[in-house]
């Protein structure tokens, strides 16, 4: 059964500097799917996830989204004679789409520290993703000619909203939310851009067993409901396993495991990496 | 936020409010002659207003969509000029431009033309004409900064926090030092004053103008736009991922931040009947950033109480200060200058002890003022209390602290 | 603690708006009313030395004349005076305060610039003003309302250009400050008539707050110039008097009115430059003024102050000394304290004033065809009379 | 040689007021390095050093007026880092900014109430005012001073910030602000020397610039302090030598221009340089780039 391909990630590596964060990675992410990627602390996840997202541009490599390249590299100019890693010369176009270019294409994020617009409302925070599909101009806009989308935008918002719990706190400061919500209002937000493949930082961080089942559970809804792929970095292993079904393991940023969480958790590199060995 | 006052009385509100103000306005200025002990008022007035447009414009751009721009003298001044150079009446331009042959370059005023296309200064139909061309020419000025302010944005929307501000603040030396270039002087007038243009009678004429752009940006601030460009001001990152074009929206507030800071210059220009390019500097931008922090970074009410006050002290309430006598005192230390340090002490207490300014992010609204009257003596009812209690030692203060530990 | 500073704030403002509604209104005992006369002069910004000079004029004469006689009754006299801060914008709303403090006549400004820009403020309230040193012909142009009692910068210009060009030079170093009318002006009418008599000209100007003048000097010299004529404010040119000795400028410094200042003296005592002014009055021109105002300085520290620490008398003093003099005149023949009446009255006011005759002629100017030249002594650091000029 | 004779002052003028904004523009690099803050009010603490040196030379004996005039401005220096800045730390930089504008905007209106607006004369140093004469070209004996003590001057701060412990604290600080404060080094102290060094420098360049230029307005610290703003700019904020090359570069190239006879421009190409640079070369000369953690 060949599914359809989201996303597909080839031989990225990010190196700032001299310092190589994320080595030769390649993954793939199909339609439907929900994909894990773990490894500790400074494994290079969330650098991976920035690189998918147009937050850096890759050093070498190809991100492509339903088989569009999203963003393309290889080492030029100073980093030429700097670079560590592998794959030179396989790439030759450098393209690099900004975030907001990438989002509009379909990948929407959270982020690991929450990054909620704190001088905003609930409700503003869900509008202001919606933003980039509108349709009306900034006269049209400001004066108000837009009265039935913008409607329709707080409806669909609120219906988002609903869905999380969140419609009482509609007109509270993003910030003045509990932590639980704020992860679930970062949700929300993400899921307003309409995206097909939704990218989780660590959703259940800071969360006790209890609430963190419920995200599990919130997780798979979310796929079915709005009928997307998603990619979480996750650091709480009952959460992981319990809910994708294929895991990449990231270590010193190459990766070191694929597979379903059975095999996963029998890897020894993988324990290896997450334990540490004795000499 | 007790009593919410209803959408449809809100509006019926503000509209007879603003009939009210605008009568008002109109009969001060009929009774009040300049040389009345009252015509400060006036002055005030005229030039408060033309602040509160120009320091809600910079808080377009510094409150809202937190770029930090310090270049918004400059764009007054191209606003200016471009107002003026076009609406000196011909037979005025030889002693305007007394020192360039022929009275510089340009030889149409384009109220005057529309005063005499439509029947001349005597007739109504002139004055109608010669009030049109002033609002075209003003919409002009305005568009003319927005180009230059967006060519600028190109380059400098790139730059971060501090070096946008940096860029900006030269960018605005740069405009000045051009303006006042002698090799533009059949235009320009070089560095001289120039003078004798079109202006307004009636007071009415800047509250209007202001009154209808200061809407058209709270209109904005409220739209997506507006979420948009807050969006940016509290995080680019998140801002980005959530698919708002940074380039794009940065550069859109900042074009139109620009075009009414353009349309404050002309007005500028009309109030004190006269321009050049010299006072234009720095400080008059630092004036205005400290009118917006006065105010509350954020909040467009703010900027406009704030603006009204901060002229309203420095050409009117305080000048005794630098007279020597103030508030029945007298002393010999007030001399001129006085009322500045005075002034820039308020202001640094502001900035250091209430960084939020007058109204925080705070907007007006019908119901806030409602309840701030109803509850006032409530409150000064409870003034003597709470004065009692911070007399009555710090030991209750103790005690609700090891309360609060407890909990 | 922040609410008590806002709340003190507030308490502030409040109490000024009051302090201010319910200021004035004191009469003298024996008077039958109050007379107020406006001074509308900088006294900071570039031109504030000078313009506390001609205000010291103003003050003197005041302290001299105190009432005046009006159909019969006795009036006194009262100065409101307000800073104008050498500053175009300011200027406007400090010329505002002005009418609206109920003046009958204005008396000023010290440089021209601010002189045009308030000029409309006048206009539009009637109110009538006279110019004191202002010499840019823009001021009284098409103004009904404002009047002068000096010279104007074409006759001026041309004197100091038939100067420079008896005196052998023939090329001139003309430098003026940008957006300053005075200064712009006096060359443009400098160069005009300079280059009539054959001369050339090298034209620079130097932007606000500027304080290095070392490349303009170097300029002159590199341009071969053998005049440098430079008539802008004290300010900058006590700056420009010490750079040109630092480089040894080896030309002749030549300026007008407004340079006939004992900064200029100051600056140039004990150093190896030439300066050259011309002016409105010579002091010792009438001794008993001299005298008489120069006790008074020295008996108020302050008045002393103003003139910049010494007794050295300058021109605009004396002029600033006329002008109230014609005020009064005017006041005295209009019969009233009535703006209209005043203004009405003016054109056929005369006066004779210790800087000679005032007598208005065309746009409300006063008929003058005299200009003192003056030297500056650098060994004693006083002026030295060298002619009175006049043309045609 | 004619050639020479031609641009030769405009050279002396050009690298001694060059001198004079390299001393202003370590201050400002310093503090901005440390604090990210660009402190405007130390063009302003510039002017207040000369109007402290105007009004002590007429009571006190001049050497000791100098010696004045450098603690002053080091208290004055630190006390407005104390008052205005300190309580400030964690506030968004914006804040801090605006605060700093406030404490120029009180230095210049307070400078303008004590002087009454009035140009006030620097007293004359007469072993830095004297005459001398450089292959034809006549100037001032601060033209020669000026660049030598800036150097020296720079040379002994290097040696501070290289070898010296506190020295050693600085550069941890201006690497990353919240990790030395945990490894307990003491920020508060490191400011206050920051500031001590910035005040001391802008002290000294006030007298070079203003036996130079000797007239003392309460606006003379702006230009000054923004040149020098943009000299550290241009030599990569943060770096010391970079502030003092950039400072340098803008006091010849602006005489230069002057000598062209674009004097109306001498301000704004002190701008365009600094737009071109942070176009091409954010970084500056010797600058080191910073990375946004996401």
């Amino acid at each position: 059964m060949s599914k359809e391909n989201v996303l597909r990630v080839s031989d990225i590596t990010m190196q700032f500097g001299g310092v190589v964060a994320v080595n030769d990675l390649s993954l793939e992410v199909n339609k439907g799917e929900i994909i894990g990627l773990i490894g500790p602390n400074g494994a290079g996840k969330t650098t991976a996830f920035n690189v998918i997202t147009g937050v850096y541009a890759p050093t070498n490599g190809r991100v492509e989204l339903h088989g569009e390249t999203i963003a393309e590299n290889h080492p030029h100019g100073k980093m030429k004679a700097m670079y560590k890693g592998q794959n030179d010369g396989k790439y030759t176009d450098v393209k690099v789409l900004t975030p907001d270019k990438i989002t509009k294409k379909g990948i929407a994020r959270t982020f690991q520290n929450i990054r909620l617009f704190k001088g905003m409302t609930v409700l503003e925070n869900v509008l202001v993703a919606m933003h980039m599909n509108m349709k009306a101009g900034v006269f049209g806009a400001a004066l108000r000619f837009n009265a039935a989308e913008e409607a329709k935008m707080r409806e669909e918002a609120m219906e988002l909203l609903r869905m999380f719990n969140l419609e009482e706190n509609k007109d509270d400061l993003a910030t003045s939310l509990p932590y639980g919500k704020q992860r679930h209002l970062e949700i929300a937000r993400a899921l307003a851009t309409k995206p097909q493949l939704l990218l989780l930082d660590e959703p259940a961080a800071g969360m006790n067993p209890q609430e963190s089942d419920e995200l599990m559970r919130m997780v798979g809804k979310i796929r079915d409901d709005f009928n997307l792929s998603i990619l979480m970095i996750e650091h709480h292993m009952q959460v992981i396993m319990g809910i994708c079904e294929r895991i990449y393991v990231l270590d010193y940023g190459a990766l070191i495991a694929e597979g379903t969480p059975e095999e996963i958790q029998n890897n020894p590199r993988v324990i290896e990496a997450y334990l540490g060995v004795d000499d | 936020m007790t009593d919410r006052i209803s959408n449809k009385k809100n509006i019926t509100l503000s509209i007879i409010a603003i009939i009210v103000m605008l009568a008002a306005i109109y009969v001060l200025d009929i009774v009040i002659k300049p040389t009345s002990s009252w015509s400060n008022l006036m002055t005030c007035l005229e030039k408060g207003t033309i602040y509160a447009l120009v320091a809600v414009s910079m808080n377009l751009l510094n409150g809202f969509t937190g770029l930090f721009s310090l270049g918004q003298a400059g764009f007054m001044l191209i606003g200016a000029y471009a107002y003026a150079i076009f609406a000196i009446a011909p037979e005025d331009r030889a002693t305007v431009y007394q020192y360039y042959e022929g009275g510089g370059l340009i030889h149409f005023s384009l109220p005057h033309m529309l005063q005499d296309m439509m029947g001349g200064a005597d007739a109504f139909g002139g004055t109608i004409g010669y009030y049109l061309g002033i609002i075209l020419l003003m919409i002009f000025a305005g568009l003319i900064t927005a180009v230059i302010a967006f060519l600028i944005g190109i380059p400098v929307l790139r730059l971060k926090s501090d070096y946008l501000a940096i860029a900006t603040l030269g960018f605005a030396e740069i405009i000045r030092s051009f303006f006042q270039w002698e090799g533009l002087g059949p235009v320009t007038n070089g560095s001289n004053v120039l003078r004798k243009f079109a202006s307004y009678d009636s007071s009415i004429f800047p509250v209007l103008v202001a009154g209808i752009c200061v809407a058209f940006i709270v209109l904005l601030i409220n739209s997506s736009y507006g979420r948009a460009f807050k969006s940016i001001r509290d995080d680019e990152i998140a801002a980005e991922a959530m698919g708002v074009n940074l380039f794009k929206h940065k550069e859109l507030s900042f074009v139109i931040s620009s075009f009414f800071a353009g349309v404050g210059g002309a007005l500028l220009a009309m109030f004190q009947n006269n321009i050049n390019a010299a006072p234009f500097t720095s400080n008059m931008t630092y004036e205005i950033l400290l009118i917006v922090v006065i105010g509350g970074i954020g909040s467009i009410t703010g900027s406009i109480i704030g603006a009204y006050l901060f002229v309203c002290c420095s050409e009117w309430w305080l000048r005794g200060l630098d007279a020597g006598e103030f508030l029945g005192i007298e002393a010999d230390f007030m001399s001129p200058g006085f009322r500045k340090v005075v002034f820039a002490v308020v202001i640094m207490c502001i900035v250091l002890f209430y960084s939020r300014g007058i109204m925080g992010t705070n907007e007006f609204s019908w119901s806030g003022l409602f309840n701030f009257f109803k509850t006032l003596p409530k409150r000064i009812a409870a003034v003597p209390g709470k004065i009692k209690a911070k007399f009555s030692n710090k030991k209750h203060k103790k005690h609700t602290e090891n309360v609060k530990e407890a909990q | 603690m922040k609410k008590k500073i806002a709340l003190l704030l507030a308490l502030v403002m409040i109490f000024s708006v009051f302090a201010v509604g319910c200021g004035g209104g004191d009469e003298g005992g024996d008077y039958a009313g109050t007379v107020k006369i406006g001074v509308f002069e900088p006294a900071s910004g570039d031109n504030g030395a000078g313009g506390k000079q001609e205000t010291l004029g103003i003050q003197y004469a005041n302290y001299m004349t105190p009432e005046v006689e009006i159909n019969g009754e006795l009036y006194k006299v009262e100065l409101e005076i307000v800073d104008n801060e050498s500053d175009n914008a300011k200027g406007i709303t400090a010329a505002s305060n002005l009418v609206s403090s109920g003046v009958s006549v204005v008396l000023g400004s010290y440089g021209s610039a601010v002189s045009i820009a308030a000029g409309e403020v006048f206009k539009e309230a009637g109110v009538p003003a006279i110019g004191v040193t202002c010499t840019n012909p823009q001021v009284t142009a098409g103004n009904d309302v404002y009047f002068r009692i000096c010279f104007l910068d074409p006759f001026q210009g041309t004197v100091l250009a038939n100067y420079a060009w008896e005196n052998g030079a023939t090329k001139a170093y003309c430098l003026s400050k940008l957006g300053d009318d005075y200064s712009v002006g006096l060359v443009n009418y400098f160069v005009q008539a300079f280059k009539a008599l054959g001369g050339e000209v090298v034209e620079e100007q130097f932007p606000n707050q500027n304080a290095d003048f070392t490349s303009y000097v170097a300029n002159a010299k590199s341009n071969g110039c053998d005049v440098f004529f430079a008539p802008v404010s004290t300010e900058a040119a006590a700056l420009i008097i010490d750079q040109a000795a630092a480089q040894d400028l080896g030309m002749p410094m030549l300026a007008g009115d407004t340079w006939d200042s004992n900064v200029i003296t100051g600056a140039a005592q004990g150093k190896d430059v030439e300066v050259v002014v011309t002016t409105f009055y010579q002091e010792g021109g009438n001794p008993e003024f001299d005298n008489g105002i120069k006790a008074w300085m020295e008996a108020d520290s302050k008045m002393l102050e103003n003139n910049g620490g010494n007794t050295d008398l300058a021109a605009v003093t004396a002029m600033g000394y006329d002008a109230y003099y014609v005020a009064l005149e005017a006041i005295k023949t209009a019969g009233s304290t009535d703006v209209a009446d005043v203004l009405a009255a003016i054109p056929d006011t005369t006066y004779e004033g210790v800087c000679g005759q005032v007598v208005f002629g065309e746009n409300g100017d006063a008929v003058r065809d005299t200009a003192y030249v003056k030297k500056c002594n650098t060994e004693t650091g006083a002026w030295e009379f060298v002619a009175a000029q006049s043309i045609k | 040689m004619e050639f020479i004779a031609k641009w030769l002052p405009y050279i002396l003028a050009g690298i001694s007021v060059g001198g004079q904004f390299a001393l202003i523009a370590i201050g400002y690099t310093m503090v901005y390095g440390i604090l990210r803050l660009i402190n405007f009010a130390h063009g302003d603490m510039f002017m207040i050093a000369g109007l402290v040196m105007v009004y002590m030379a007429t009571v006190l004996p001049l050497w000791v007026s100098v010696i004045l005039v450098l603690i002053i401005t080091v208290v004055l220096g630190c006390t407005i880092e104390r008052v205005a800045y300190r309580p400030l730390r964690s506030a968004p930089r914006m804040s801090i900014m605006i605060s700093a504008i406030g404490v120029s905007y009180f230095l210049q209106n307070m400078a303008l109430y004590i002087t009454g607006g009035l140009t006030r004369t620097y007293p004359t140093i007469d072993w830095l005012q004297k005459n001398i004469t450089i292959m034809g070209a006549s100037t001032k004996m601060v033209t020669i001073i000026t660049p030598v003590l800036t150097i020296v001057l720079v040379i002994a701060l290097v040696f501070l910030i290289k070898r010296t412990k506190i020295g050693m604290a600085m550069r941890a600080v201006s690497r990353d602000f919240d990790t030395s404060a945990l490894m307990g080094i003491d920020i508060n102290r490191v400011i206050a020397v920051t500031f001590i060094i910035g005040s001391f420098l802008a002290a000294v360049g006030s007298i070079l610039y203003f036996s130079n230029y000797t007239g003392i307005m309460p606006t003379s610290g702006s230009m000054p302090g923004l040149k020098a703003f943009v000299a550290a700019v241009f030599g990569g904020i943060g770096s010391i030598p970079g502030a003092v090359v950039g400072a340098f570069v803008i006091g010849i190239c602006e005489n230069i221009i002057k000598g062209l006879g674009l004097t109306t421009f001498s301000d704004a190409f002190t701008f365009v340089l600094l737009i071109v640079i942070l176009m091409v070369k954010p970084t500056g000369l010797f600058g080191e780039k910073n990375i946004d953690k996401v």
